[in-house]
């Protein structure tokens, strides 16, 4: 067992680390503002965000590699893929159960029935193996002795962009809506706003971004069809982490969550960074339910 | 009801007739019918539970009925959907929470406008709003839940206002305010009537401040309408204990 | 993913998804593959081998033989191949008047414990098996107590664990991740790479996990002047994000890398290894396996694979006939596993025949073990000469087989022979094995 | 036959699993998706005990390394196993439960599944790691090594038999009541006395010695215990089971594991190496349509064939005394049942009862009630009046602690009650009602009732387990007192009906029912007549002066100026929080200054 790993903190790891939680960070980051968008506006568990996401990386990779269509085109389609699924999955599924009364545990429950259909449907499709991107290999960056490639530079923009995205939207006619619909959704109906289509909106915005985050893990790695399940269990941590419904600190908390799983590497084994990441999240809600990063209720 | 029912079709601006309506099993209106007309201030009374709150989210469309006839501009608006209401100009200001506590009062009154799409009129009615009640020019940036409660209060008007609409639903405006403030405030709302044709369904317990700008008064109990007067025979009555 | 994959893909979801709707509720028993050819003529190239069969070469018995294999999750490639050298040997048996060898096949979806042992006891109550085929090492582990109890002379050719070694009832056909392995190898890094003394090894929490954890720091300091083990990093596996691990790596400098990974895991790390620019040489104790290929190609061919290899080219009769007949039945060449399979079935032939010969029961695991034990050397596709059939034997204590090891160079999938090692002898020189 | 036997003692496993999660999902409403971990650490703990202690030079040799065990017998083990997984689930559950419910627990126990997954794959010298711990010593039964599947389902079939009486036993008794009060309105049953935390608690843990005594059963079954047998799949598919069966209903918890555990072998039939994949996409979709169409399952809760034997069967044992209004000893003392209704009133009339004084409470800077000081005489009615807002239902939550008073003391029958718990409040004489009657929706009217009854040793699962008969007995005697609170407010007529499919007057009733069930002596009513059909008024008015008739002291909060009139001795009026004036209604209405501030200047 070792639970302490050898490696010993010198300057190159830490530094090493520290690029690599810049990325990791970016990445949950996105998760995490894709799972706030959705959390912090309908209220709805999401767990199918999980085949969402799973399904994004395999549409792009089916019209890439099947259809033979150009990488940009493929993700494009996986994108769009992404933002039908979810708006499908919130317009068939959640929206009559809401209209026949259901309850959040409820709609949690035919969301996690999704989150399992879903990627088992990808693997009798697909097969269970691993399928990559067809993208050709990453340039390689070293500065001193810290390395890192395009893939991780495309990772942190592109996550910084969608995110700072979303956020600038929040000026916009549908964001200051979606916000007026999570702050107080009876108020936001009298002052004319549908809330059932901020619902949609919100769908689409966060299917979007995971379809991104999909889209962005798969140029690295190879995809399989439970690919799902970890991110968006990630997406969720920081939004609990950032407290309920803070849409704004929701990718901060995810940028700290990979910064403490990247930087937790320099003492810590990976074979228990699964366990001391979600026995930090126990212990956190347990602390402070209302959110690390929001203070407590007056 | 003094008035024929020929004449109100078409100077009343809102017609409900035997509304029924309530929460599940909880009935709350047995069988209510009032109207409002064109620049008039309409005023329920009753005492709490009477079913005060459920009539105007009723008209407001917050509520299914479970039979009755609602008519706003001679529309029938039975079945629409409260945002189509609001675009047709209605508005409503719920007691308890008319403001978006969390955001600043200039996003709270960006959002009151939401269904006006000309930014143009947008700024008109800002400026109008902000001329109204200045403090909520000078407090544009605050966080809405912030303030106190009669700036709020203020604010939950102006919110309403915003949606540029020609018919106020408002539940207990005078709640948790300074007297001194509930005077200014009744005084704005009765100019508002009297200059720009607004017609006011108002909801008070305030019965003091509310009928010295009523023009008609509506007696609710227990779900059903007890009485109905002119605001001045109101004022002349003595015995209030009774009807609450 | 090829067109012809992803169409086969969609026909089988098609067909599944018709039967699904068809029916649910009609248990039928499961369906066993068997070897299905004509009428035997004893004139066969196996005949050749082994002799012309008939009666004294088992016709007219039925063994059947249960396979737990990856046939679902992340290692299935492993399962395909290794039931088509399988499939094969029990119809060439067939054919050459051998007995009947009944296939049956249980999954483990890749080293599933739980999915193993309800496989295990199906291939046990349900199909009656008498011997049993394993693979993997975690799942072939935890039916031990099963075939011990229910007497299944098993055989493992898909790679060893500490926990296999020296069972009643268990055989290994292939000494992979063994831990006798692991000196010769060292020996031949420390050969190959003078300059190296910093290895880092890196493994999943599976197989490899006592020659990583114990044996590696233990003879690496004895094979190589100056030698230390650097890293010595673990990790889950399936593990998508390897970039801490090698972040580790790149601080640990280490010379020379040795990985404990097994498919998909393998693909992952290669790949983020040589993303992240480490050039060091990596050594591998996995010598076989599609999906690393279909994954990670380019990353591969860096990799230097140690361990036992199966010689598609080897000249030996068995083998060439075994690769022609393969090509013919499935369109490519068998390899590593696929050979194992194959060879494993000729070795319940061999059982069969001595236990006949005695007069005895040949569906008895107890008296087909004995028959084992009594003389574990059988002909293979490994070894031998054009003129010659290679042997193997598996070790009585040990239950470990001897078979050719070598280092092996790797080019587009394809391994290239660079070094033979045998084992190295306790207390003698660790250079003694190897040769180039 | 072997076979079958085999695939019956998996379905049997994956039944033990979801009866045990049915106590938390169906009935206390909590989603545990942890369910699997406890299966797990039953299943590593009697593997550890049974395994033989490691001898130096024979050690066993596994790749993980695990040196041995302690080598215990068997059903010593299974004890032990049980006990160690309930023990770990009541520690976990103590703050997890306390502090947060829905969501946050959802994935809070997700956290805990998958961190006690990923132990049992790393901690690899005590759990063997990733291949499991192996080799487990088979189960024994009078001696017998069990290890043919034909054999142990014999065992399994037992514990399942046994696990379905207990669960179903423990879902009917008055503790399970408490269970389903707490999913229903968990404040409302604080406010009849009863503690919450405590009951979740214990079924948390109860359901987790369940678990753990199948996961027990399974490693020594399969003599082996690996994480992927324990991983949150497996929480999952048995979350499936419960809701596809029909939360709270053990019977419909049976019939879903059958089908589900039958889709194994079946599809394995069909599709043969894709079997798995399609039972995911089968049981997945089959939860999205179950959730979206028949949310309470194939076999809802208030059916399935026991429960109608069961109900049969009530219906003809207590009969309703028709001038019956003693009620039932309780244990112990002959009758200690204070104030019961209809009891004579005791001691001399004008007697303080209730002491509030200097109640005070702001939030955020505004002055909700401000030193409020004013007393209830024994046997009156005494009315809070007062324009909206001035602090009345906010005054009753500061009397009853359900929030903390910034100041100001409480004093009840003498006895300050100042911070005390609002089920304490209620165990020492005063109850109160809600003006949203708080009734437990989905439960008979008479279990309403009955929930509030005090002193009720049988809620004790304990007592439950170790005195059946008693319980029974008490039982009896509870459902009779119920039924003649029932009656006094004139509902025995409806007993069994469910509360939802009560009118709302009626419901009302119950909610006064069940107020008088709880033998307060005090009772604060809020808004009783609110919203009720003009009709049924005088009978809620009627209700309440018998109540007064019978001793009962009352406060109540009520916005219609008639009723306080015919109903109240003295009302106590309030403005901003303040107390201005207290007399007779008649009284106050005289005075011009609180009709200023009632009605505005």
């Amino acid at each position: 067992m070792h639970l302490i790993s050898a490696a010993g903190a010198s300057p190159s790891l830490v530094l090493q680390l520290v690029v690599s939680g810049v990325v990791l960070g970016s990445f949950y980051a996105l998760l995490g503002m894709s799972v706030s968008v959705i959390y912090s506006t309908t209220k709805v568990f999401h767990f199918a965000h999980a085949f969402v996401y799973t399904a994004a990386a395999y549409v792009a990779l089916g019209t890439a590699s099947v259809l033979g269509l150009p990488i940009v085109l493929a993700i494009v389609i996986g994108l769009i893929a992404a933002v039908v699924l979810g708006v499908t999955i919130e317009l068939v599924v959640y929206r009559s159960m809401r209209r026949s009364g259901a309850s959040s545990l409820g709609i949690f429950l035919a969301s996690l029935g999704i989150s399992i259909a879903g990627p088992n449907l990808i693997q009798i499709i697909f097969g269970p193996d691993g399928r990559n991107l067809p993208v050709g290999n990453p340039t390689l960056y070293t500065v001193g002795t810290v390395t890192f490639t395009t893939w991780d530079i495309v990772t942190v923009v592109v996550s910084w962009v969608l995110i700072g995205g979303v956020l600038a939207m929040r000026r916009s006619r549908w964001g200051l809506a979606s916000i007026a619909v999570s702050a107080n959704r009876e108020l936001s109906a009298a002052v004319g706003i549908s809330p059932q289509k901020i619902y949609v909106y919100a769908f689409a915005v966060g299917s979007l971004l995971i379809g991104s985050a999909a889209i962005l893990f798969t140029l690295n790695q190879a995809a399989t069809p439970n690919m799902g399940l970890q991110p968006v269990l990630f997406g969720f941590i920081a939004t609990f982490l950032a407290g309920v419904g803070n849409q704004k600190t929701a990718p901060l908390a995810g940028f700290v969550l990979g910064m403490v799983v990247s930087l937790s590497g320099i003492w810590l084994s990976q074979t228990f960074q699964t366990a001391v990441i979600f026995g930090l999240l126990f212990v956190a809600l347990i602390v402070r339910p209302q959110g690390i990063f929001r203070k407590a209720a007056v | 009801m003094e008035r024929s029912e020929k004449a109100q079709a078409t100077t009343d601006r809102l017609v409900a007739s035997n509304l029924v309506c309530g929460y599940g099993k909880h009935s709350v209106l047995h069988d209510v019918s009032l109207t409002v007309g064109a620049g008039e201030i309409v005023t329920i009374l009753g005492h709490n539970g009477a079913g005060k709150t459920t009539a105007l989210k009723a008209l407001f469309g917050l509520l299914p009925l479970q039979s009755g006839v609602v008519i706003h501009d001679g529309q029938n608006i039975t079945k629409s959907s409260t945002a189509s209401r609001v675009r047709g100009g209605m508005s409503y200001t719920s007691a308890t929470s008319a403001i978006f506590r969390d955001l600043t009062v200039r996003q709270n009154l960006e959002l009151g406008a939401f269904t006006v799409r000309d930014s143009k009129v947008r700024a008109e009615r800002l400026a109008r709003i902000h001329d109204l009640f200045p403090v909520l020019k000078d407090r544009g940036s605050a966080v809405a839940g912030r303030m106190s409660g009669g700036q709020q209060r203020l604010l939950s008007i102006g919110l309403a206002l915003m949606s540029g609409a020609e018919l106020m639903l408002l539940d207990e405006p005078s709640l948790g305010i300074a007297p001194s403030l509930v005077t200014e405030l009744f005084e704005s709302i009765r100019a508002l009537s009297r200059d720009a044709g607004l017609s006011v369904v108002l909801v008070e317990q305030n019965v003091g401040a509310a009928l010295p700008i009523s023009d008609r008064v509506y007696y609710l109990r227990a779900g059903e309408i007890l009485l109905s007067e002119s605001a001045d025979e109101a004022r002349a009555r003595d015995d209030w204990w009774e009807l609450f | 993913m090829t067109v012809s994959t992803f169409i086969s893909r969609a026909r089988r979801f098609t067909a599944a998804a018709a039967v699904a709707a068809l029916a649910v509720g009609l248990a039928s028993c499961a369906s066993s593959d068997s070897g299905t050819a004509a009428a035997c003529d004893g004139d066969t190239a196996i005949n050749g081998i082994f002799g012309e069969g008939g009666e004294a070469g088992g016709q007219g018995v039925t063994v059947k033989v249960g396979m737990l294999l990856a046939m679902t999750g992340s290692g299935s490639s492993y399962g395909e191949v290794m039931s088509n050298g399988a499939k094969l040997a029990a119809e060439q048996i067939l054919a050459a008047c051998g007995p009947d060898f009944e296939i049956a096949i249980g999954d483990h979806e890749s080293g599933s414990v739980p999915a193993a042992v309800a496989a295990a006891r199906k291939l046990i109550s349900q199909d009656g098996i008498n011997v049993l085929q394993t693979s993997f090492g975690g799942v072939s582990e935890a039916i031990i107590p099963l075939v011990q109890q229910n007497k299944i002379l098993t055989l493992q050719g898909g790679g060893t664990s500490p926990g296999q070694i020296g069972k009643d009832y268990l055989w290994n056909t292939r000494q992979l991740f063994a831990d006798p392995s692991i000196p010769g190898g060292l020996a031949w890094v420390a050969q190959t790479y003078p300059e190296a003394t910093k290895m880092a090894v890196v493994g999943t929490l599976e197989n490899g996990i006592n020659a990583q954890t114990k044996l590696i720091p233990e003879i690496w300091p004895e094979v190589a002047p100056g030698g230390t083990v650097v890293l010595n990093e673990q990790h889950e596996v399936g593990l998508t994000d390897f970039g801490q691990i090698i972040a580790k790596i790149q601080s640990a400098e280490p010379d020379v890398i040795w990985i404990f990974e097994q498919g998909g895991d393998n693909a992952t790390f290669m790949k983020a290894l040589r993303r992240a620019g480490v050039t060091a040489p990596v050594v591998s104790s996995e010598t076989g396996g599609e999906e690393v290929c279909k994954l990670a190609p380019e990353e591969f061919d860096t990799v230097i694979a140690l361990g036992e290899n199966y010689d598609v080219a080897n000249p030996n009769p068995f083998n060439e006939q075994f690769v022609t007949e393969y090509k013919d039945a499935y369109g490519k060449n068998p390899d590593i596993f696929a050979a194992n399979y194959y060879e494993e079935m000729f070795v319940f032939w061999e059982l069969v025949n001595r236990v006949v010969a005695d007069g005895g029961d040949p569906t008895s695991g107890e008296q087909l073990q004995a028959a084992l034990a009594a003389d574990p050397t059988f002909q293979s596709v490994y070894g031998g000469s054009a003129d010659e059939v290679g042997t193997m034997s598996i070790d009585e204590e040990t239950h470990l087989p001897v078979k050719p090891m070598g280092a092996y160079t790797i080019k587009d999938c394809q391994l290239t022979q660079v070094a033979t090692i045998t084992e190295v002898d306790e207390g003698g020189d660790p250079f003694s094995g190897v040769s180039k | 036959m072997e076979y079958y036997a085999d695939i019956a003692i998996q379905i049997m496993f994956l039944m033990m699993l979801a009866l045990s999660l049915n106590l938390l999902v169906g009935y206390t409403g909590e989603t545990s998706m942890a369910q699997a971990a406890f299966y797990g650490i039953g299943a590593y703990t009697v593997g550890l005990l049974t395994m033989p202690v490691a001898v130096a030079g024979l050690e066993i040799a596994t790749s993980s390394g695990v040196a041995g065990g302690a080598g215990w017998p068997f059903w010593p083990a299974v004890l032990i196993s049980i006990l160690v997984s309930a023990a770990v689930a009541s520690a976990i559950s103590i703050p997890a439960l306390s502090r947060v419910r829905g969501e946050f627990l959802i994935l809070m126990t997700l956290a805990f599944q998958l961190v006690t997954t990923q132990l049992m794959g790393s901690l690899t010298s005590i759990t063997g790691g990733t291949f499991g711990l192996t080799p487990i010593p088979p189960m024994t039964f009078f001696g017998q090594s069990l290890i043919k599947p034909s054999q142990v389902v014999i065992v399994v079939g037992i514990a399942t038999v046994l696990t379905f009486v207990f669960c179903y036993r423990l879902g009917e008794s008055p503790f399970g009541r408490v269970l389903k009060g707490i999913r229903e309105q968990e404040t409302a049953v604080r406010a009849v006395g009863k503690g919450t935390v405590l009951p979740k608690v214990i079924v948390f843990g109860v359901a987790a010695g369940v678990a753990g005594l199948a996961g027990a059963l399974n490693a020594s079954y399969y003599q082996v215990a690996a994480p992927q047998s324990f991983n949150l799949d497996v929480s999952i598919l048995a979350i499936a089971v419960v809701i596809l069966g029909g939360v709270a209903n053990p019977v419909g918890t049976v019939v879903a594991a059958i089908l589900l555990g039958l889709l194994n072998p079946v599809l394995d039939a069909l599709v043969g190496a894709e079997a798995s994949a399609w039972r995911g996409v089968i049981y997945g979709l089959a939860l999205v349509l179950v959730m979206r169409y028949r949310p309470q399952g194939l076999v809802p809760e208030h059916q399935g064939p026991l429960r109608f034997l069961r109900r049969r069967r009530r219906r003809n044992a207590p009969a309703v005394a028709a001038a019956a209004t003693t009620r039932a000893p309780r244990d112990g003392a002959p009758d200690a049942t204070p104030g019961a209704p209809g009891a004579v009133p005791s001691g001399p009339a004008p007697e303080v009862v209730l002491k509030v004084e200097g109640m005070s409470k702001s939030f955020g800077g505004i002055k909700a009630v401000s030193d409020a000081t004013f007393d209830l005489t024994r046997g009156q009615i005494t009315a809070l009046v007062g324009p909206n807002g001035a602090g009345k239902t906010t005054l009753f939550n500061l009397i009853t602690n359900a929030i903390t008073p910034d100041q100001g003391a409480v004093t009840l029958n003498g006895t300050s009650i100042t911070g005390l718990s609002i089920s304490e409040i209620a165990r020492r004489g005063m109850a109160r009602s809600f003006q949203d009657g708080r009734l437990f929706e989905r439960l008979s009217a008479i279990d309403n009732v009955a929930m509030a009854i005090p002193d009720q040793r049988a809620e004790n699962p304990f007592i439950l387990t170790v005195r059946p008969l008693y319980v029974k007995k008490r039982e009896r005697a509870v459902r009779q007192s119920a039924l003649e609170c029932l009656q006094l407010v004139g509902m025995h007529a409806d007993a069994e009906t469910l509360v939802a499919d009560l009118s709302y007057g009626d419901q009302k009733l119950v909610a006064i029912a069940r107020l008088i069930a709880t033998g307060a002596d005090v009772l604060l009513l809020d808004e009783p007549t609110s919203g009720v059909d003009p009709s049924a008024v005088e009978h809620v008015i009627d209700v309440i002066s018998d109540l007064r008739a019978a001793g009962k002291t009352i406060c109540l909060v009520e916005h219609s100026v008639h009723m306080v009139e015919r109903l109240a001795d003295r009302a106590v009026f309030l403005d901003q929080g303040r107390v201005l004036a207290m007399g007779s209604m008649k009284e106050l209405m005289a005075r011009q200054d609180l009709k200023e501030i009632y009605f505005g200047a």
